[in-house]
């Protein structure tokens, strides 16, 4: 299905990132971990909304549950980092698994609505727990090095891109595109779409939850606002569309771009930053909706006209 | 009688919490888009009765009558110029464009009005009267009966006037729209304008019972949300109901178990509600 | 033929359905049908539009449950198992409205039912490609293995759709129309297709308005009309049947 | 392919990043602070303040630190009101930017977490923005704060409250359920129990809120002497109006940790405003003598006439803050960040906003709180340790005001 050349590149691509903190500046190395983690947040968010085309706004609950599994361990158990990110890992999958059985029995807009609310009672929830801190939050030990910070955050990417990489070129990867195709005819097919719906959200939620718990510990201070916030799952949304759902480089490409695109203008323009998201945004959907590598297809095709084909397409 | 009270807070307040997720009930419903800037409208509408009040000095119920002339034509815009655009692509990307827009609403709110609190503060604000022991705050009475009449007023358009059979056709076909001979990109940027009305004067009742400033908004979409789902998209007096319902539980929850519940049970609601009976209160998408 | 359809009696029964009724909102689609399919049968099913034949097959599918009724596959009971179970146990279909997997190729499509079907399908991609490559020359598709399954014109689809059940090595297949649409020639093909089909053991139960093409595969037709079932039997017999010329071809001429 | 391409430019150029150049006579202090977002409305104290302040000791011709004449500068960046965002800030203001020290933001939760990085690069931290308790109990050496300690806000008002007549006796205690206001609510629920006054109504609110009515029904019910509030200004201006609004009478008292020393409280409420009392850490006196103001009354003037409203404590703070680095490099003689951040753990001066101006063990001011009411539209101070001004007292009710 894939080529060698964008393997050949991905993997030195992996090499150059991860002698950063070796030539690089601390700004680059604080840039990266950011950078890094967002793009796997992204890569995880594919592995269900890309690939089965469930569109899911609770993947920062998973993100919170391991921030939040990982800071407990730590602070009131005195566990070590790494049982800190299982435990943080375990809980998130648990929770993945639980909920996801009755809410991927919800189609499409339905499936988005719940998770959007879940997110929302999630983070009450967590606020009201003294054990997570209620809404103060946890601080964490401090910990020195972040090119630390920066492989860990590196290597789960490559992880989860492996793994997404596997995936598209997998038995179970077809199930989950024909899950995305067409439910129905895939289930009359003898596709188990719950169970590949469901062990889909699992492996997206180990994943952002991991990014979650490095995250905590790196900025030793985690509160319910933050870890379970629904504009992370929502820039998630937009990497991973931006750089093309359901592709394997896709998402870590676009949310690279997007990353390095926001950290110039947060650091330049400040303030209007967000004035800029959210410009970017609303002409994103309404000329290139399909994202990022359709995009690049359709301009190789039709050049600029491609923009205006999209609104032809999609206005009233 | 402390729960009589609490009960009584909880159905004025859900008045108010109904007429917010009226407008996007009504959006969702015929248009088929989520609005995330829904809050961010309410906000807008609420600066509006605001600096009506403020620069001619018109009583902000009669400045609520203005403001929502100017919303309607700020949502038929929007609709008409931006929203219609992409009404045919898939459910995500409306999200993701009222969310930019959300985005984009607020900043220009910070930037034109500042952040500084803004309270629409009539002379009579504070007052209240007794019935049966219990003290209503006028205001809140107020709001509620305003946001009941809106709701009826939104009934009788759809179900008795010929725009309002054309709005409903069209949420079931879109090409229905023009058997009643009216340009669906026109009737669209219509039933927008009238949702941004309605969020407009929910924003101007809001603003006379809590403080604007320009990050109320999202609170304000969530809380829309879960009142349009629970309420259903269709009829406008089950929003209002289901505004209510989100209002005593929300009273309720702070009564037995503490302030800091109230998000956990509306929330606990929506996703309940959905996973229970998701097809009852939300047309096929 | 006709001798298959009249030792049915002996041959060992795959599927059988036990007064099965389906409502839709108090309207009747289904009204306590039963029937039985002996196994390597091909029964013929026809009747009027909304006679309510795709909704009997998406009750053997599994997609709609009966409200009345038991259906049995090889002697179990599988009303309440679900759709992809009842792939498991050998059941595929097609369907009526087209449902391929339009971002997929044709060769993926394919692969799919070879992947998940029949005792949950086979576990190597590289094998099920194989079957998949010739369950698609088999219906005549090798020359668009690799074309988008959205690219395709109507009859390829529908030989897609049959291609795609086919990869499943089902023991029953449903096929719900599949040469509506198709010109004289195409559906001499389909119906060759479908015998070579039969010649491989597969039982099948056959939707079709083609007569020429029911009279010419089945070795019993059934007649479905407002939900009941009318006639069944011999094919000649059968559509030969007043009763059937009036519920199905009366309408026509009148 | 074209993707690898890319991926391959974006990962070479964020490898590459530049340093800024700096000029050797300045001292650069950052900061990220609340510029837009929802906590902006007290962010911009912290701007104004920090730039006014630096502005005046250039103007008095900077600092000698080590025989050499410095000026100061200021980079401040908008934190968006996002915590996440200011960890970002501050360590792009280290890294990238260079400063040399290090500013606060505003509010406890955010310098919570700044406050780690500071500590991690080990560069000090003067802020002005964070009372919680919590940020001084982790041992950070390089971490102070202008703010005194947030358990100890309502110290003076409980203390006063033995001295008033009548006295209360019955209280309810409303809180918001952040980092700042938990410390308050926990300090002040051990402070009333040694005072044997009776908690009738002890309620906790999500951050945010607006809708008080079921608390306030709850403490109409228990008719209390008097209430205690900490949270928000936004919070307590809506928790007014609705009292009012719910004719919700404490016999005696109520009071908020935030809001009333604001202009916009007064504002905002108008009339409604009167009889609320309230806390400060600082009131405008000429008492509190100031190396580059003169006085306290002087930079209240300056910051007037500079800004076009008054400062409150959140000002003074943050002017303190600048302050103390400059006290501390003269002291310290040096830029080394160890020597100045050992500097300042022993100075001690009098300034615009304290008149012991110096950092306790733990790192953060010990300051009484001075109880404030709002007289007929203008701020009085009422009680230090002792009675500055007559109470107007008991509050009277809703519908017995003029």
């Amino acid at each position: 299905m894939m080529g060698r050349w964008p393997l050949v590149l991905a993997v030195l691509v992996a090499i150059v990132l991860a002698g950063v903190p070796w030539f690089g500046n601390d700004v680059a190395v604080q840039f990266g971990i950011n950078a890094l983690l967002l793009a796997t947040l992204a890569q995880s968010w594919n592995i269900l909304g890309g690939f089965t085309g469930y569109v899911s706004f609770g993947n920062s609950v998973f993100y919170g549950l391991g921030t939040y599994g990982t800071a407990v361990a730590m602070t009131h158990f005195n566990l070590p980092f790494g049982v800190g990110l299982v435990v943080g890992a375990v809980v998130a999958m648990l929770c993945a698994a639980l909920v996801g059985i009755p809410i991927l029995r919800l189609r499409g807009p339905y499936f988005a609505i719940a998770t959007l609310g879940l997110n929302g009672a999630m983070a009450a929830i967590v606020s009201n727990l003294p054990i997570a801190g209620s809404n103060i939050g946890l601080v964490l030990p401090l910990m020195r090095g972040d090119a630390i910070f920066y492989e860990l955050a590196l290597a789960l990417l490559v992880v989860c891109t492996l793994t997404v990489l596997w995936i598209s070129s997998s038995r179970y990867g077809m199930a989950l595109v024909a899950i995305r195709e067409d439910e129905d005819a895939a289930g009359s097919m003898g596709v188990n779409a719950t169970l590949y719906k469901v062990t889909a959200l699992v492996l997206s939620a180990l994943f952002t939850a991991i990014a979650g718990g490095i995250h905590a510990y790196w900025s030793t201070f985690v509160d319910p606002a933050s870890a379970f916030d629904t504009t992370l799952n929502v820039r998630m949304v937009i990497m991973c569309v931006f750089g093309g759902p359901g592709t394997v480089f896709g998402p870590v490409v676009g949310s690279f771009i997007l990353s390095a695109v926001y950290e110039v203008l947060a650091s330049e323009i400040s303030t209007a930053a967000v004035l800029f998201f959210g410009l970017v945004i609303v002409l994103a959907v309404v000329f290139t909706p399909k994202g990022l590598t359709d995009l690049m297809a359709g301009a190789r095709r039709s050049g600029w006209r491609y923009l205006f084909r999209n609104i032809r397409e999609n206005r009233l | 009688m402390v729960l009589a009270q609490i009960l009584l807070n909880g159905i004025l307040l859900g008045g108010l919490y109904g007429l917010m997720a009226l407008g996007m009930a009504l959006v969702w419903g015929v248009l088929n888009i989520v609005n995330l800037a829904h809050g961010a409208l309410i906000m807008l509408g609420g600066y509006v009765v605001y600096y009506i009040f403020v620069f001619t000095g018109l009583d902000p119920f009669a400045a609520i009558a203005v403001a929502m002339v100017i919303m309607f034509g700020v949502g038929f815009l929007l609709q008409y110029g931006l929203l219609n655009l992409i009404v045919r692509s898939a459910l995500l990307n409306t999200l993701l464009i009222t969310f930019g827009l959300d985005v984009v609403i607020t900043y220009l709110a910070q930037f034109l009005f500042t952040a500084d609190f803004r309270t629409i503060n009539p002379s009579y604000a504070g007052a209240n009267f007794s019935a049966f022991g219990l003290t209503v705050p006028g205001i809140r009475f107020a709001a509620f009966v305003v946001a009941i009449a809106l709701a009826a007023a939104l009934w009788w358009l759809l179900n008795r006037r010929p725009l309002g059979l054309a709005i409903r056709a069209t949420s079931q076909n879109l090409v229905a729209a023009r058997l009643y001979g009216v340009d669906p990109r026109i009737l669209y940027a219509v039933t927008f304008g009238i949702g941004t009305a309605l969020a407009g004067a929910a924003g101007g009742l809001y603003g006379m019972i809590a403080n604007l400033t320009p990050y109320i908004g999202a609170s304000l979409t969530a809380k829309s949300f879960v009142i349009a789902i629970i309420g259903g998209l269709t009829n406008p007096f089950n929003v209002i109901l289901g505004g209510i319902v989100v209002g005593i539980a929300e009273s309720l929850a702070t009564l037995y178990f503490g302030a800091t519940y109230s998000d956990v049970v509306s929330f606990g609601l929506l996703v309940l509600v959905l996973v229970v009976r998701p097809t009852r209160t939300l047309r096929a998408a | 033929m006709n001798e298959v359809a009249n030792v049915a009696p002996q041959a060992k029964t795959i599927m059988e359905a036990r007064g099965i009724t389906k409502r839709f909102q108090g309207l009747v689609s289904v009204d306590k049908v039963s029937f039985s399919l002996a196994e390597n049968e091909i029964l013929g099913l026809i009747g009027p539009n909304g006679a309510g034949k795709t909704t009997l097959v998406n009750m053997i599918g599994g997609t709609l449950k009966p409200n009345e009724g038991d259906l049995l596959f090889e002697g179990e009971r599988i009303n309440d198992v679900s759709p992809y179970r009842r792939a498991h146990l050998g059941i595929a279909r097609t369907f009526q409205i087209m449902k391929p997997f339009p971002g997929m190729s044709v060769l993926e499509n394919v692969a799919v039912g070879a992947l998940f079907g029949r005792d949950g399908g086979e576990k190597s991609m590289a094998k099920a490609r194989e079957i998949a490559r010739e369950w698609i020359t088999f219906t005549g598709l090798g020359q668009r293995m690799d074309a988008h399954a959205d690219a395709l014109g109507g009859p390829d689809r529908k030989r897609l759709e049959f291609a795609k059940a086919l990869a499943m090595g089902p023991k029953l297949l449903l096929l719900d129309e599949v040469m509506a649409g198709l010109n004289h020639v195409e559906v001499d093909e389909m119906v060759e297709l479908i015998k070579k089909i039969r010649a491989r053991g597969v039982t099948l139960l056959v939707i079709e308005h083609v007569i020429k093409a029911i009279r010419s595969l089945s070795d019993r037709v059934m007649v479905l009309h407002h939900g009941e079932r009318i006639a069944e039997g011999d094919p000649a017999l059968v559509l030969a049947d007043p009763r059937v010329v009036e519920a199905y071809l009366g309408k026509r001429r009148t | 392919m074209k993707n690898s391409i890319v991926a391959l430019a974006a990962a070479a150029a964020f490898a590459s990043s530049v340093g800024l150049a700096r000029a050797d006579n300045v001292i650069t202090l950052g900061a990220s602070v609340q510029l837009t977002g929802s906590s902006a409305n007290t962010g911009r104290y912290y701007r104004d303040a920090y730039g006014l302040t630096i502005a005046k000791i250039n103007e008095a011709g900077g600092i000698k630190v080590g025989g050499k004449t410095y000026k100061l500068a200021l980079k401040i960046l908008d934190n968006q009101s996002d915590v996440n965002l200011s960890v970002r800030q501050y360590v792009q203001l280290i890294t990238s930017d260079k400063v040399n020290f290090l500013l606060g933001p505003f509010a406890s939760n955010f310098a919570l977490s700044d406050s780690s990085i500071a500590e991690k690069y080990q560069i000090p931290m003067v802020q002005g923005g964070g009372a919680s308790t919590q940020i001084y109990t982790r041992h950070y050496k390089y971490i102070f704060g202008t703010l005194p300690a947030a358990d100890d806000y309502y110290a003076s008002t409980i203390e006063m409250f033995g001295k008033l007549q009548p006295k209360p006796e019955t209280v309810a205690l409303v809180a918001a359920d952040d980092s700042f206001d938990v410390s308050v609510a926990k300090g002040t629920r051990e402070r009333l129990k040694a005072a044997h006054m009776k908690i009738a109504v002890d309620a906790t609110y999500r951050e945010g809120n607006s809708d008080f009515s079921s608390i306030l029904t709850q403490i109409k019910a228990a008719n209390v002497d008097a209430i205690l509030w900490s949270g928000h200004e936004t919070e307590a201006l809506n928790f007014i109006r609705q009292m009012k609004s719910l004719n919700v009478n404490p016999k005696d008292y109520y009071g908020f940790t935030v809001g009333v020393p604001t202009e916009d409280f007064r504002k905002a409420l108008g009339k409604d405003a009167n009889y609320a009392f309230g806390m400060t850490s600082w009131l405008p006196s000429a008492t509190l003598k100031d190396r580059w103001f003169g006085d306290a009354l002087g930079f209240a003037k300056a910051y007037k006439a500079k800004f076009g409203y008054d400062p409150d404590y959140h000002a003074a703070s943050g002017a303190a803050d600048v302050e103390t680095f400059a006290v501390a490099l003269e002291k310290a003689g040096s830029l080394n960040p160890k020597a100045v951040r050992d500097a300042i753990a022993k100075i001690n001066f009098s300034s615009l906003y304290a008149l012991h101006t110096k950092y306790g063990e733990n790192g953060q001011i010990i300051l009484p709180q001075i109880v404030v009411q709002i007289q007929d539209g203008k701020l009085v101070p009422i009680y230090s340790d002792q009675f500055l001004n007559k109470p107007q007292y008991p509050v009277p009710p809703w519908n017995k005001r003029g």
